[in-house]
């Protein structure tokens, strides 16, 4: 699964110049100087502990959170496999992030994907001989460099938990019948192929949709949006579930999707503050949106089914709280309470609605509604930042004015949006196609009946 | 003897329970189970996938007694379990040819 | 829920009135000097890093640890509604506080309450911008201002999340036979004219516990010992569960509670060693004694009920676990690790008893024991707070002895449990009868039989 | 079982001295200058944010990590007593090393054990009053003393979660037959002779392991490779499970041990990037291989299997990343990142060969795998840290060159895993006779085809 | 009327349910069984401890039919349920003297 | 044909199979039940409240099996199950009319 990765990462480089939109930009060369004057920058202890505690609080969205939130929602035949798919993945994305993945994010390169200096993390150990802790910093050499008050390691550690989630998210979409060998193929060539790319595009000093200014805090569309209309992809290629609409497809333990959606909420917390990179009046204002946000979209989803049919279920609060832990994260380190409420409730309410009538008005058979709330949610929630981003929050001495909401940033947040969704919806579709010729993507019918527990893992739940 | 077979209600086995007690019935013993029939389940909605629940949560109690309590036995659970709404259950009744009580080899009604 | 919430503040503001035991006290106009010299208090990092790790941790107790915590102990048919009872009340709570409970918790106001300008959390992103991190006052403009070393934001998020877990606490009480529109109901003024107030009497500089040289760490007073009480209220008043001595009321899944009492236990530390608002020396104590005296009363409980019913279950080693965390908490940042052994050893016997003869005797049906372990357990803290306190601990260069223990600070402990008793008692009883009024409290004898999963939310677990 | 505390003190001294295996060294006794120069030591509040969040993520291993981890590998009839025997275990742990086992382990004493200078952690909060917050010096007055830049109540908590999971691994090795009573004997017997003397040679300046250069950044020998062996010995005198190759003795719940392993991966996170004892970029690249090798290691154990069985099973993929979090445990802070990868590949394929295969030749029953996994997983990460020690992370300006692998080290190493296997194995033994004489260990056959859940504890789950 | 009592493969049960709709089968009644035959299970290995799989997961329907019903019913099951595989399963069939609809009172034939 | 109905303590189960396998009874279904009997559950304590635990875990196994081993399998079941305390359970004995092998279609003894 590793051996062939220059040849990866060559056609990762190809497939992304063919999908460049805009002309190429210039390697900003010069305007290095500033960082270098003075002496390395030092780490900040508090700004890494913080760092360090979200990336565990990351991890912990993935393994467990995800892996419970979705194993409760499939049928008694399915938990563990479902589960594994968790599991596994962060395991594989973890190799690749080490192999090319983080390099091919996070290095300086050109506008659409970075370079292969940081290649199986070479170098990363440098700064940090006789206790120097020396800081690290994005786009070093670049007229966008940005000094962190944390060492390189913890920089790319907290990036490799959002590279995990983001592809363990898809899983919701083909739940239930997918190939675990397809599955692995897949996900190691989707986290090549499309997450790295699109998290430089976006989060690189470097890339072209930050460049122009696209506001993505925590990523709304790196992750979301991402995930989701890759899941979509996914349901609408492999197809319905058998029995899809006859049979009873009840959740076997909701209680085990509380525990994830509980899980992933407080993980969330590392997600969206932890995006501060520090441990400043941003994170706390970050962390205080995102609680805001999540617990009206929970309720807003809760009242819309109340209201609707008649009960608040249990399963409709914790998808809008997770739909609204997607909302607020593009929006996070740049709104105040008063925008986070109104996210919260639009992705409770739309939400509900994509997963309730869109997807069966559509009939596409996205299981654990992969694009229906990390999709839409998404798109709220990036399209929102662009109207309630309060300025002051961004503000910095070189940007006085921040980033404030309205129609200009509207316009930019779209940009962000609906280039995500071709970039990586058209190279989903490669990559389900290439895996489907490696080894074919869904297991026999009669499989299905009897269950992917038994049927890839050898194993069942009692 | 006869297995008296019964798929009620949940809910309802505690009463049951209760109301053969006063008839000298000394055991039972009782299953989950899935019932199909003319209760249809809700509609559930999952995340917009509408299923017919066609299985119902039922218990299913079996006691063995002497052929003269059949009947009210029989009268003792169709009273305690019902609640006059589609789904109330079933009541079987199954001729035992022999019975033994394993702790001291009694048979047959002595084993009940 | 949240339409009139002017109207819950007047009422609010009557009631506490009402029930205010001393006279009115100066609002300390003067001497905000101090403060203000030298330049705006910048925020520490480490602190804040602490704080946002701790206001995750708390947010974990309530979900998943409460909501698994009790879901295990009720049986099968009330699994999903109780977890759906911590996961909404974490929801509504999270918009009361937003919109009124923190402003009538921690601004200046008078002894009984605060003011209203910080409802809807006006003005707390005001010391955010250009990265200023500017450190939250506590009390600003009084004599006893309390400069922290962290931002507003993150203030008000810790103290959210105990907001949160109080009334969810309470729910134990009543499991099995609550409506979930009566709890949305009755959560959401019991926050607002109990939760709040109480916390201002005792953790605003201004309230008038506080003032009095009451101790109360972490809150025993105001979580525990407010929830227990509560809870009692609730048991009186909504009456035993149908079949509450004849039928098996045995736990569908210890499991699920030994989970949520350890996960209860971890964010504990939040809790406590996160009360010392900061990454000190008193955090550290905190977390040493409640790790002491959470182990004593667990194995004071198994050791009690081994002996006195032959066998040490499962169950009763978490539910010692629990009170020894409660009986602690008013403590954590006062006494010395001896002082901690004792008190845990304390809570564990004596919440044994209250959970298993006490009840029994007195013949309320509490379910899950909210007031035999949180009522309990919290006067046990509160009253050994006052013996053991240690004085340095909690020495400043103003107050160079400290608050140490003695008949005098017992004397104060009694009048803060006592106080807490008569006002959450009484709240709690007007509130249980409006809610009556509104929508009636208990679901129908028929329903509780088959259980609140189905008759309730639609859902079970297989 | 606290009551004789300074008699198992005494024995402890006396086994270990016993067993002492180079000669006493010299309590050094001058330089203690150096440290009090200028001032005590001042905390610093970042390390200490992250080391008290480390020491909830590493409590949060064993409860409830631990017990859902092994919890969920045993049959219906034994699950809440495996849960019970890591919560118990905490409990009891936490008390043993308040009274005397943090003394014996991490004060001053002899190259072979500590002194009793900090029983019932007398002292501990000298340094605290009037939030003076001293930094804790370890070894002070001898010349290793290491000054720490956090408060000795950290130091020692963080320490405690160490000592607390130890002996629960050991659990895993006799599942599902020991009595109750005796695991309670033997568990506090085995923390203060064997746990506490081998982390004072490790860990304590002055332990002679230290000080013969041995290196064991987070604990190879101190816990794997100690409860590794004592858990083989356990095997090994309570002999094999009741229908031990006929019975089925299926997990009943792997999603349970799936989700225990996840968080057992969370909280490793303050386990090794903890031992840092500080927020810095070697906590970072402590994390960053910790997160490397162990998704090496079970992609390692999950082919391994799919190629040898057919399946790539759940348990597989997790027991795969409990071995490669246990063999990079002692590297942690040592390894650049490739290294960490062929240390993770290494413990899974290694690992799953001793649980499958070994296991099997030899014919014991260690039941979950403790020795294979722990005790296999911990010798190959000691032995290979000798391989792979990279100096530049270790480097001081005391000693530039920190300490690089080789043939010298790996000598050393192999030195420190033998001492501990030598050591820990024979008094294992011992203890385990003592108990036997004391209540016997092993329930009665009847009882154990019954299941420990209700024959011990009276309960069961549904 | 007679019960017929299949053991089944759980994975058939939905076809099985709907093979004997037509025949006017209006309630049945499952359970969750673990079957012993000749069909083995997998040796399954536990780290390293091989154990011989001997109870498989099967699903038991009961099913009440009156008498010139059970040839039909017993060959939609037998139909239905089978994969040609070792371990399809049996059917079995018992006399059933009475029964009664617990909703109103009905017996017998009625009932079902 | 005779359907031999057990009802066992659950840590018996693997003694009995092993008692039935030397007389060629080469199948049989088990199911987690609950009994109610003469043995009464412990009185258990939760926090407080006092249950009579009426209900205990029991394990059912039905065997079908031709008429001419019914004695010798209630015997080795009986032996097999024993332990002389309270709740040993019962084995209770009907009448199977008709057997079916749904893989192969072979009826009767064929079938079991
Ligand atoms: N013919 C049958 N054979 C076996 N079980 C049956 C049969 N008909 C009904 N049942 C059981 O009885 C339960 C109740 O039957 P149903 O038709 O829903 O309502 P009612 O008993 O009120 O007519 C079903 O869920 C099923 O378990
Ligand atoms: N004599 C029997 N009595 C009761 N149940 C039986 C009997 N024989 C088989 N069964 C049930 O039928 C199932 C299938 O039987 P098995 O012998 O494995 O395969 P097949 O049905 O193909 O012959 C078993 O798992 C068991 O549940
Ligand atoms: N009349 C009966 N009908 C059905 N099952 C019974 C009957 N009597 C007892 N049982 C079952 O047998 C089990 C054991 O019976 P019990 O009276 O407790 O002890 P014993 O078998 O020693 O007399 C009960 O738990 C119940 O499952």
């Amino acid at each position: 699964m590793k051996k062939p990765r220059y040849s990866w990462g060559l056609s990762a480089l190809m497939l992304t110049l063919l999908f460049a939109l805009p002309a190429f930009a210039d390697d900003a060369p010069a305007a290095a100087a500033a960082a270098a004057a003075a002496g390395p920058p030092k780490i900040d202890t508090g700004d890494t502990a913080w760092m360090l505690t979200s990336t565990a609080l990351v991890l912990l969205m993935t393994v467990p959170g995800l892996a419970l939130f979705y194993a409760g929602m499939v049928r008694k035949k399915n938990v563990l496999a479902t589960m594994m798919q968790s599991f596994t993945i962060c395991c594989i994305v973890t190799i690749v992030w080490m192999v090319a993945g983080y390099s091919i994010a996070f290095t300086n390169g050109n506008a659409y994907m970075g370079d292969f200096s940081r290649v199986l993390l070479n170098g990363i150990g440098a700064n940090i001989s006789k206790g120097a802790d020396i800081a690290f910093t994005l786009g070093a050499g670049t007229d966008a460099a940005a000094v962190q008050t944390v060492p390189e390691t913890v920089y790319m550690m907290f990036q490799m938990t959002f590279a995990i989630i983001t592809p363990a998210l898809i899983a919701g979409a083909f739940a239930d019948r997918m190939k675990f060998s397809a599955m692995c193929i897949f996900m190691t060539l989707w986290s090549l192929l499309v997450y790295s790319p699109i998290a430089h595009w976006v989060w690189a000093p470097t890339g072209w949709v930050s460049q122009l200014g696209v506001l993505d805090f925590a990523g709304g569309t790196v992750v979301h949006i991402n995930a989701g209309i890759a899941g979509l992809m996914c349901a609408l290629v492999l197809g319905k579930r058998v029995g899809y609409g006859s049979d009873n497809m009840a959740p076997y333990n909701v209680g085990y999707a509380v525990i994830g959606a509980s899980l992933l909420w407080v993980g969330w917390f590392g997600f969206n503050a932890g995006s501060a990179v520090g441990a400043n009046g941003r994170a706390g204002m970050a962390m205080t949106v995102t609680q805001i946000a999540t617990a009206a979209a929970a309720l807003g989803w809760m009242f819309a089914e109340w209201i609707t049919k008649g009960k608040p279920s249990v399963l409709g609060a914790i998808s809008g709280a997770v739909a609204g832990l997607v909302a607020i994260t593009p929006a996070s380190g740049f709104v105040l309470p008063g925008g986070a409420i109104v996210i919260g409730i639009a992705a409770g309410v739309v939400c509900f609605w994509a997963a309730t009538s869109l997807k069966h008005m559509l009939g596409y058979d996205d299981s654990l509604d992969a694009f229906g709330v990390h999709g839409i949610g998404g798109i709220i929630g990036a399209l929102l930042t662009g109207v309630f981003s309060y300025g002051p929050l961004s503000a910095t001495d070189a940007s006085p004015d921040g980033s404030p909401g309205g129609l200009a940033q509207l316009k930019l947040q779209a940009i962000g949006v609906v280039s995500t969704l071709v970039y990586s919806g058209v190279m989903t579709l490669i990559i389900l196609m290439i895996t489907k010729a490696l080894v074919g993507l869904r297991v026999g019918q009669e499989e299905e009946r009897e269950g992917l527990d038994i049927v890839l893992h050898g194993e069942q739940i009692f | 003897m006869k297995l008296i077979m019964a798929i009620i209600k949940p809910f309802k086995l505690d009463d049951v329970r209760e109301a053969l007690t006063p008839l000298g019935v000394q055991g039972l013993t009782v299953s989950e189970v899935k019932g199909f029939g003319r209760q249809k389940g809700q509609t559930e909605i999952y995340r917009g996938a509408e299923y017919h629940v066609s299985f119902l949560p039922k218990i299913k109690i079996e006691v063995v007694v002497p052929d003269d309590l059949t009947d009210q036995v029989m009268e003792a659970i169709s009273k305690a379990a019902h609640t006059g709404k589609i789904g109330d259950g079933k009541i079987f009744v199954m001729d035992i040819e022999r019975a033994m009580r394993i702790r001291t080899g009694e048979v047959d009604s002595e084993a009940l």
